[in-house]
């Protein structure tokens, strides 16, 4: 009887504190104590430490980059070891850098190091193994980063170098979701020194990561990647110009400054590249892993393995959705690559088009920069970047690219108008020609905001958009100011609009607000690349056919699998025959039992340089 | 009331059982000899530890480890029952010789119902099948006097009192009619008028079915009211052993003495009991010779040396009472003080 | 031979039971109500007087445990008074209570049960007085010495454990551990039924010899007739939760009024083969506590059993001087 | 019996509501979700995460409202709005949510700067609710939509899709433990302290301190890859089944997801797993056994002159099983949930990954609902217990 | 006959039985298990091992020699002559000297886990299981219904958010400071052991609650807790003197089976990614940070796999061995 009385107002309280809290308007409640409120604000208030930049310069010097990278790829070769190493945020051989005599480079020096740290009063006691100061503050900074593996190899070692050059680093490994997660980590700037690995493109960017007003803070919302609190305004103001210009030089020039600015000011320390690892069988031909090319399923359509009419390539994640708008991993663009290539491909971070006829360049005539007269209400954009409608007294970018404050009346402006044209032939696999309403198709639902896209930054910036009728293609014209680095490369995608849905509607006709969720797209999408998928056993597989339609024939190998597999058992599946293929988002690294196979010869490695590269942030400001 | 020119039914000859435990040898049964003839009631006495219920299950042999017959013949029928195998011996087990334990609702499978029970016997012995079994399971209850019979015998244990419980272990060990029930305890665990429900219902049934019993048991009322013939164990072995009418009205043995001195007696009130000092020996370290002889009054009265040194036999000391005692019986260097007394009375 | 019970002058009471009811619910059904009652005291009442010993006698599940544990509220009665020296236990606050554990103490049945096996037996017996406060530390050791001493063990045993102490032993330390206090009043809880009958005679004649020394007063339960008698100098019989006569021991054994005394010494084997008695034997079980016949509870094993058995319950009616028996026969 | 049942079924019931406030609770405490790794993505000049579009995610998963809130939509699937009664609309402007909070910066009393939602510069009203997606609520069996590992589509198609390759492991694995742990534990009780007692007893402790993805690894070399390398017959390391044909030495040519290449790619993962939980069944039989052993019945039974084998296998096992039968009902949520280790280990598509993947990814719809039918699980599996407890000990009888 | 025989004269021969504590009589019975005492002895070698880890190992838990990864058993450090008796690992740390370090740092983990979780448990089983009533129904149920929670996950979640977030359980000073000094970690670093400790003692106090509270309601029948009460003891005097020492021989069982279950539970965590982390070495996070040499140096994860093992199998024998000592069915 009293337990279950006792029951009752358990649940009773229970319900009843749910509806009290239901009720209560959460997040405006006010915050709890504060024993201070704030005296000096946060995030600019300079790190006792490492705001000081020969501590942060002591540092660089006292980083063996190297060794580091033998930590983490002990079997690479010396030279590709040495070709890793980063002296600023771009690889040496890339079009921006700015050049080893521009930039001020660190070698590993612990020298040098020590006399900057004694310098800016952190010295070596007698007998003592970490520095302190005056103050008898000790050299302790905390190193936050995830709990790969990968780092936890790097990391040890560099926790040594720092420990060499009396620096002692409290390090903490933590989970990703918490150190990339929304309103933690990272993104609140909850560090000191922190590491990750940005994801190299083919344009350098950089706006968001090294421009001032990118500055993740409560006043901003938390907008922006300048993790570091970094605000040097000739570089904010250059990284700005480069992406804002499509005059070759003047991006390199820009980027120069940048560079130059960035390893002077040392917010943040480059450390080297990492690899990407391919492992495949070895009778597989046609797989050619090349640097600069993300999609390694480039070729796809010539790969092939004699006495096998299937190549099964090995996946650790499995695409949570085809559906491209929503999903972006990079599984899921592999996936939809197969049945969707790109139009173009980067081979060697060069440009190389494929599906279109040529780039859209201002020198061939397919983009033109057309003088338009802009005038108050009109929507364009500033010189930040940023979409705006026009006003009086906002600076914009006027035709003869000089920075202008707006007064009121009409001024000139540039506008970008580009063409793509794809080349002929392309089909469905269902056999219907591709068409301009296609793309078409796929703009209505990219700029659709019920569709669950993420980003509508190109949809913000368009003008408008003519599809060619002579044609496959479209004309897109972006908005007065604005100007894309990569304004050559088509924007929009395909779907195919004359898809009839098992419901018998027309794709076209089927709400933006319905498509995440249609079999259709986000499981079975149909495409005109070299395979179509055939089934999609979630957790499995996912299984193609070569597509008879395909404009350049029909691919070497009749089918193609991608498993979904474990990290754990990859190795051993490929060892084992399971698997054909695993690729640089599977293998960490070249491990000895993949050396040791290729040696006997039953698999093909490859190892090559990729993008994707590590540093260490340094948090500029206390939090 | 023993015909000693009957030939015994059962013959047990120096039965020794020890267990081997982590403590030592424990000499639960050291030397036994004990004859049981055909449809008397033997009475077997003594305190716990004393090794009356090995004893029987040595008969049963169902000795299980860390226990072992070490030495002895138990002959059952003219067979050794130490020396037969396991298939032979299923056939005497619960066909010729049947047990009941203390602890009725214990010794029954909770899980199994009362008639399924006591068929199985039937089944194994005499291949009944089992509507049969269950027909001769319910006329047996009958028998035993259980109320309501045909719907006890579709009860489960657990829904049976303990003297009901009693009943069918009674039931169960009279199914095969045996030539002889050993009764372990058989009302140490019931209430004084179960007690008696139960022992008249083994009198009855004797009377009927002519077994012998071997009664197990502490309680010399029992014996008393129950046995023909008394043997009286301590510490794994039979020190007094005769009929029972002189064995309460003249025990011989100081422990048996003192035993029946101990008790109270219904409506014989005294200020004080009689005591027997101190406490069963441990059985690992048995005292050389007599093992009363820590306990014994009657040595110090007498002071007798030998009893701490030599172990006394079982002997006659008339026709029909055995004992072991150095009181009675003589050896080289010593003469027993009450053994010529006797000689002498009877000379007279 | 007696000589206690046959003293002329009728001794003060020491403990007065009332109407003493224990019922323990039997919870059931969707919202665990009780559904039903043990009744294991049922309205009962008697008197020890001071220095005697009360012999309460009954078979297992007559509730006569019950009964001892509710007289030192080791279970809580449900109704009735318990006044011991003149003070109501049932109304006594914890710490009262606390206090007047001094004067009154129990045994238990099952001596191993009833030590702990992890404690050496000297902090066994001076348990007592440390809960009580009494003494330093020395002064309780030597105190439970001479307890030791006193039922017959040595010094050097305080130190042992229970396991190695024999049944009769770990009884006598169980006494001594209920001395310690030096209580007026022992409930012993069978006492000796778990002993063999050699031990038992020690263990009697110890709670005897103590009596006499050390002026105790006892309630003696038991199931065993014969020792009850043997120790007692009056008898109460309980059956099923009721007390069905209360008398002197003589009396009991010479004059028994209630037919259910009148089998239960029936039924008591004698060790004398030479003896046979007519038997009474009573048929059937023990009914349940649970759902106790109507009217007298014997009714339904009772060999003179009529009509009104079963419609009222017999009171217990003083029938002869300081004899109490509750049946219908005896007018 | 009838109100033991209601009474438990009601206990059920809470015990259910509380494990689901729980899980709730712990995974909107946990950090990640949706939007984590979203600004790890490097803006480019086509794609650009902003304040806007990191609101619009927020609302699009619910995030932006108050965790009640949430936690009613995802239990029973409201509100969905303001209460209408007869076309008038109430509670309308209650507070549901924030979109867009504000954040401040507050010096804590551990001298460290804390950030603070101090208000919102865009509340949720009940109202705005009306329209927007929501599960019909986890009770009623609709788990919502996953954030991550199936993106906005149901969390059941996740589940229904690894469902039956988890029942296939666990149950074969429970079923050969069971088959050879019991007669094991049986023997080894029967003969105690004898030498193959002692074996077994070490290699049932063996099986248990093995840590199972140690033991996992060291199988697929000893039976996959070397033997493979060494052209012997070997197993497939992995996977549930293969995508294509291959030859195995003796056994020949085995089509893939035919009958017996699922059953080769059983083989290893089932082994680990049977190894392991062996162990578990003998010791646990055999201690049942051993009590069993100790009684008086079984006594009984031999004094009847049964044979032992029949003492042993009906009189002690019947009774040996009564724990033995109420434990097995436990293993009935491991069906559900897998085994996280030996799934990973072995790439076996089930239950166990999947929670291990929406851990990780930090799924949290995926990982409520496969913690919640576990929970549920688990109380069914005790009330199930209890049932069964009446039906093979007729002792016992439920109140 | 002698009727008026006196008490005290019957001493004297009566202890029969051999004097023995019950501590004895266990260690006796203990020392008949022979893979018992084996286990016995080999954790005491790897307690001896981890315990002297500041002398024995002859480098420093972080101390990489750079280039020398993968070296063989028994390699020579050129230039200081050092041994390693392990090799080294993939970053060239001397394996030897993690691995005793780790160790050190895997069992304080697991005793002390232990030690939280058998006291939690005691105390929360014997106060349940004594008082009984609502207490017992709330306190029973809650424990059921975390033990109806599958731990492994719930182990992922919790670890996953402590490890994050210094800020949601902030752990004293002194605390850090007692373990650190015990397990040889610099104070900071230790946090994620702690926060390991607090996660798996948070769980594993269920099962000994449980254990507890039935041996209590056990003890509550016999009837020297009677004899307590009647001797006006309190309810804190029997469940202190009374009940947990009587209790304590299941629990001690249960401790050391604890010792096995947390040894591996560690490794679990660790090679789930959710463990103890990197500047701490333990035997579970040297294992997932090697597993993946499995195939071709698979003395690596064997290494700190084999004292996982070795040790899981020990704790075992030894509560087996205990077990069996303790039994209280065997006569004491």
């Amino acid at each position: 009887m009293k337990q279950n009385r006792f029951m009752l107002v358990l649940g009773l309280l229970v319900v009843a504190s749910m509806v009290l809290a239901a009720c209560q308007p959460g997040p405006v409640a006010t915050p709890e104590v504060i024993i201070e409120t704030v005296e000096r604000e946060a995030y600019t208030t300079p790190h006792p430490i490492l705001s000081d930049v020969r501590v942060r310069q002591a540092m660089a010097y006292c980083t063996n980059k190297l060794e580091l990278v033998q930590s983490v790829y002990p079997l690479a070769p010396e030279a590709q070891q040495q070709e890793l190493v980063l002296n600023t945020m771009m690889r040496g051989g890339h079009w921006a850098y700015a050049g080893d005599e521009n930039i001020t480079i660190y070698p590993f020096d612990p020298a040098a190091g020590a006399a900057l740290l004694d310098e800016a009063g952190w010295t070596l006691a007698e007998g003592a193994t970490v520095r302190s100061n005056a103050d008898g503050e000790t050299l302790n900074i905390k190193f936050t980063t995830t709990t790969a593996a990968f780092r936890q190899t790097w990391a040890a070692v560099w926790e040594q170098q720092m420990e060499a050059c009396g620096i002692d680093i409290l390090r903490l490994h933590v989970p990703a979701s918490w150190w990339f997660g929304d309103t933690t980590g990272l993104a609140r700037r909850d560090f000191e020194l922190g590491a990750f690995a940005w994801v190299g493109q083919v344009d350098p960017g950089g706006v968001t990561l090294y421009s001032c007003d990118q500055i993740p803070s409560p006043a901003n919302g938390w907008e922006g990647q300048n993790y570091m609190g970094w605000c040097n305004e000739a570089a904010s103001t250059a990284v700005k110009n480069a992406n804002n210009t499509l005059i070759l030089q003047e991006r390199i020039d820009n980027y120069k400054i940048l560079q130059a600015e960035f390893t002077k000011d040392v917010p943040s320390i480059p450390l080297f590249n990492r690899t990407e690892t391919f492992a495949a069988v070895a009778g597989l031909t046609g797989f050619e892993p090349i640097s600069g090319q993300e999609y390694y399923l480039y070729d796809v359509g010539k790969w092939e393995l004699p006495g096998q009419d299937t190549i099964v390539l090995g996946f650790t994640q499995e695409p949570a959705s085809l559906f491209g708008l929503v999903e972006d991993a990079f599984v899921a663009q592999l996936a939809l690559y197969m049945v969707l290539p790109g139009a173009i491909t980067t081979k060697n971070y060069d440009f190389q088009a494929v599906y279109i006829q040529d780039f859209a360049t201002i020198e061939n005539g397919g983009s033109v920069l057309n003088e338009v007269e802009v005038k108050a209400g009109d929507t364009v954009v500033d010189a930040n970047g940023d979409v705006v409608t026009l006003e009086a007294g906002m600076s914009v970018k006027n035709f003869a690219g000089e920075i202008v404050e707006f007064t009121g009346d009409p001024i000139k402006m540039q506008q970008l108008v580009s063409t793509f044209k794809y080349i002929d032939g392309i089909t469905w696999e269902d056999g219907v020609p591709l068409s301009s309403a296609d793309f078409a198709l796929s703009q209505k639902i990219a700029c659709d905001p019920e569709s669950g896209a993420t980003s509508f930054y190109v949809c913000d910036r368009t003008a408008g958009v003519v599809f060619l009728t002579d044609a496959v293609g479209y004309t897109h014209s972006w908005l007065p100011g604005y100007t894309d680095p990569l304004y050559f490369t088509p924007i929009w995608g395909t779907y195919p609009a004359h898809r009839v849905l098992a419901d018998g509607r027309v794709l076209a006709d089927v709400p933006a607000v319905e498509w995440a969720t249609l079999p259709e797209i986000s499981e079975q999408p149909i495409g005109w690349g070299p395979y179509k998928l055939v089934e999609w056993v979630k957790g499995e597989k996912l299984v193609y056919e070569a597509n008879p339609y395909w404009v350049f024939g029909a691919p070497k190998t009749p089918n193609f699998v991608i498993q979904i597999i474990t990290a754990e058992s990859a190795e051993a599946l490929l060892l084992g025959g399971e698997v054909d293929v695993l690729a640089s988002e599977t293998l960490a690294g070249l491990s000895q039992t993949l050396a040791d196979a290729e040696a006997a010869g039953t698999i093909k490695t490859w190892s090559i340089a990729g993008g994707t590269w590590e540093h260490i942030d340094i948090s500029l400001f206390i939090r | 009331m023993a015909d000693n020119n009957k030939k015994p039914l059962l013959e047990i000859r120096n039965l020794k059982t020890y267990f081997y435990t982590e403590d030592g040898v424990v000499k639960a049964v050291d030397g036994v000899d004990l004859e049981v003839y055909p449809g008397e009631v033997l009475g077997l006495v003594g305190e716990s530890g004393c090794g009356k219920s090995v004893t029987s299950l040595a008969i049963m042999r169902l000795i299980s480890k860390p226990g072992k017959i070490v030495d002895g013949e138990i002959i059952f029928d003219g067979r050794d029952l130490v020396k037969l195998g396991e298939p032979e011996l299923m056939k005497i087990r619960g066909n010729r010789i049947s047990m009941i334990f203390q602890q009725p609702q214990s010794a029954l499978n909770p899980v199994f119902r009362v008639a399924d029970q006591i068929g199985e016997v039937l089944e194994v012995h005499q291949s009944l099948g089992k509507r049969a079994g269950d027909a001769r399971a319910i006329e047996l209850l009958k028998l035993v006097g259980m109320p309501d019979a045909e719907s006890r015998a579709k009860s489960f244990p657990h829904e049976l009192s303990g003297g009901q419980a009693q009943r069918v272990m009674i039931a169960m060990g009279l199914a095969c009619v045996p030539d002889m029930l050993i009764a372990d305890e058989p009302t140490t665990a019931l209430d004084v008028t179960i007690q008696a429900q139960i022992l008249n219902l083994i009198r009855d049934m004797r009377e009927k079915f002519g077994s012998s019993v071997i009664l197990i048991t502490h309680d010399l009322g029992v014996i008393a009211e129950m046995a023909e013939r008394v043997a009286v164990m301590y510490a794994g072995e039979i020190v007094e052993q005769a009929d029972v009418i002189p064995l309460f009205q003249k025990p011989i043995h100081p422990y048996t003495k003192g035993l029946i001195g101990s008790i109270p007696v219904l409506g014989r009130v005294r200020d004080q009991l009689d005591v027997i000092p101190g406490s069963v020996p441990n059985l690992v370290n048995l005292p050389p010779g007599c093992r009363f002889a820590p306990r014994c009054q009657a040595r110090k009265e007498y002071n007798l040396s030998i009893c701490t040194e030599k172990r006394p036999a079982l002997h006659d000391f008339e026709p029909g009472h055995k004992v072991r005692c150095w009181l009675y019986q003589d050896d080289e260097q010593h003469v027993a003080p009450l053994k010529a007394k006797k000689t002498a009375k009877e000379k007279k | 031979m007696n000589t206690l019970s046959q003293k002329p002058e009728r001794k003060p009471d020491l403990l007065v039971i009332k109407d003493l009811v224990k019922y323990f619910p039997i919870r059931g059904g969707l919202f665990k109500r009780t559904k039903a009652m043990v009744k294991a005291v049922d309205e009962v009442s008697f008197t020890i007087r001071e220095g005697e010993t009360l012999g309460l006698v009954g078979e297992s599940g007559c509730g006569k445990t019950t009964l001892g544990r509710c007289i030192l509220r080791l279970v809580e009665p449900t109704s009735g008074s318990i006044n011991f020296m003149g003070q109501e236990l049932t109304e006594l606050r914890p710490r009262a209570m606390k206090e007047l554990r001094r004067e009154m103490q129990i045994i238990f049945q099952d001596p191993i049960a009833s030590l702990d096996p992890r404690m050496p037996i000297g902090n066994s017996v001076v348990e007592g007085l440390a809960i009580q406060n009494i003494g330093t530390s020395k002064e309780r050791f030597e105190i439970a010495i001479n307890m030791l001493r006193k039922v017959g063990l040595e010094d050097y045993h305080a130190r042992r454990y229970p396991h190695e102490f024999s049944g009769g032993q770990r009884q006598r330390i169980g006494i001594a551990r209920a001395l310690t206090l030096q209580p007026k009043f022992l409930v012993c809880d069978e006492p000796v039924s778990a002993l063999d009958v050699s031990i038992q005679s020690q263990v009697l004649n110890i709670l005897k010899e103590l009596q006499r020394e050390l002026g105790l007063t006892y309630l003696f339960i038991a199931h065993n007739l014969s020792v009850v008698e043997h120790i007692s100098d009056r008898v109460a019989v309980m059956y099923l939760g009721k007390i069905v006569e209360v008398t002197s021991r003589k009396e009991l054994y010479l004059n028994p009024l209630h037919p259910y005394t009148k089998a239960l010494l029936a039924a008591i084997p004698i060790p004398d083969p030479t003896i046979k008695r007519e038997r009474l034997v009573l048929k059937g079980d023990v009914p349940s506590p649970v759902n106790p016949p109507s009217g007298c509870r014997f009714h339904t094993r009772c060999p003179f059993v009529f009509d009104h058995c079963s419609q009222e319950t017999p009171p217990l009616r003083e029938v002869h001087p300081d004899h109490w028996a509750a049946c219908w026969l005896v007018e | 019996m009838v109100a033991y049942l209601v009474r438990r079924v009601l206990q059920m019931i809470l015990v259910v509501f509380i494990s689901a406030i729980a899980s709730f609770a712990l995974l909107s405490l946990a950090p990640g979700g949706p939007l984590a790794g979203l600004r790890q993505t490097p803006a480019t000049s086509r794609f650009y995460i902003s304040a806007e579009d990191i609101a619009r995610i927020r609302t699009k998963y619910d995030l932006d409202l108050t965790i009640p809130v949430r936690f009613t939509r995802w239990l029973i699937g409201v509100p969905r709005g303001p209460l209408v009664i007869n076309g008038k609309e109430y509670f309308g402007d209650l507070v549901v949510g924030c979109r867009q909070p504000i954040e401040e910066e507050f010096l804590n009393d551990r001298g460290k700067y804390e950030t603070r939602v101090t208000g919102c510069s865009e509340i949720v009203y009940l109202r705005d609710l009306t329209g927007r997606s929501a599960s019909r609520g986890i009770l009623l069996g609709d788990f919502g939509v996953s954030w991550r590992l199936l993106r906005d589509r149901p969390v059941s198609d996740l589940i229904v899709s690894r469902l039956p390759k988890t029942l296939q492991l666990i149950g074969l694995e429970t079923l050969f433990s069971i088959l050879i742990g019991v007669p094991l534990g049986i023997y080894s009780a029967v003969k105690q302290y004898s030498k193959f007692d002692y074996f077994f007893t070490s290699l049932a402790f063996m099986g248990s301190a093995m840590p199972t993805f140690f033991f996992g690894i060291l199988m697929i070399l000893a039976f996959s890859i070397l033997p493979r390398n060494a052209g012997l017959p070997y197993l497939p390391p992995g996977l549930s089944e293969s995508v294509r044909d291959y030859t195995i030495p003796l056994l020949g040519t085995i089509t893939a997801g035919s009958a017996s290449d699922r059953v080769l790619h059983l083989i290893l993962p089932v082994s680990v797993l049977t190894l392991v939980n062996v162990a578990f069944w003998s010791r646990y039989i055999r201690s049942s056994m051993l009590e069993v052993l100790r009684q008086d019945y079984v006594r009984t039974a031999r004094a009847k002159g049964l044979r032992e084998n029949v003492v042993i296998m009906k009189h002690a096992l019947r009774n040996g099983l009564i724990p033995f039968v109420t434990i097995v009902v436990f293993t009935l949520p491991g069906l559900f949930s897998g085994a996280i280790i030996t799934e990973s280990i072995f790439s076996w598509p089930g239950m166990g990954r999947l929670y291990l993947l929406a851990l990780g990814d930090s799924d949290y719809p995926v990982a409520m609902a496969v913690f919640f039918i576990i929970a549920v699980l688990t109380v069914i599996a005790t009330l199930l217990r209890d049932i069964l407890y009446t039906v093979v000990d007729p002792r016992i009888r439920l109140k | 006959m002698s009727a008026n025989m006196k008490v005290a004269e019957l001493t004297g021969e009566e202890i029969t039985i051999q004097e023995r504590t019950p501590f004895q009589i266990v260690m006796m019975r203990f020392r008949k298990h022979r893979l018992a005492m084996a286990a016995l002895v080999v954790i005491t070698l790897i307690f001896m091992l981890t315990l002297f880890a500041p002398y024995l190992a002859n480098f420093e838990v972080t101390e990489i020699s750079v280039g020398d990864y993968f070296l063989p058993f028994g390699a020579v450090d050129e230039d200081t002559g050092r041994v390693h008796y392990l090799g080294t690992d993939n970053i060239g740390r001397d394996y030897f000297s993690r691995l005793i370090f780790a160790g050190r740092v895997s069992l304080t983990v697991a005793l002390i886990s232990v030690l939280i979780s058998e006291t939690t448990g005691v105390i929360i089983g014997a106060i349940s299981g004594y008082y009984g009533g609502a207490l017992d129904n709330v306190l029973m149920r809650f424990v059921e219904f975390m033990l109806t929670i599958p731990s492994l996950p719930l182990l992922l979640i919790i670890s996953s958010m402590l490890l994050a977030n210094e800020d949601l359980i902030p752990i004293p000073a002194i605390v850090l400071n007692t373990f650190g000094k015990i397990m040889l970690l610099n104070p900071r670093d230790t946090r994620s052991a702690v926060l390991i400790i607090m996660v798996l003692a948070g769980f594993g106090w269920l099962g000994s609650a449980q254990l507890m509270r039935g041996m209590v309601l056990q003890i509550k029948q016999q009837t020297f807790v009677e004899a307590a009460r009647s001797l006006g003891a309190s309810n804190t005097w029997i469940i202190f003197k009374h009940m947990i020492p009587n209790a304590m021989a299941p629990i001690i069982v249960s401790a050391s089976l604890g010792l096995a279950g947390y040894v591996v539970a560690e490794a679990a965590l660790a090679f789930l990614g959710f463990g103890i982390q990197d500047p701490v070495p333990t035997w579970g996070n040297m294992l997932s940070a090697t597993q993946t040499f499995m195939m071709d140096k698979p003395w690596l994860p064997l290494v700190p796999g084999l004292p996982i093992f070795i040790c899981s199998l020990s704790f075992n024998y030894i509560g087996d061995g205990l077990r069996d000592a303790l039994d209280p069915r065997l006569k004491m």
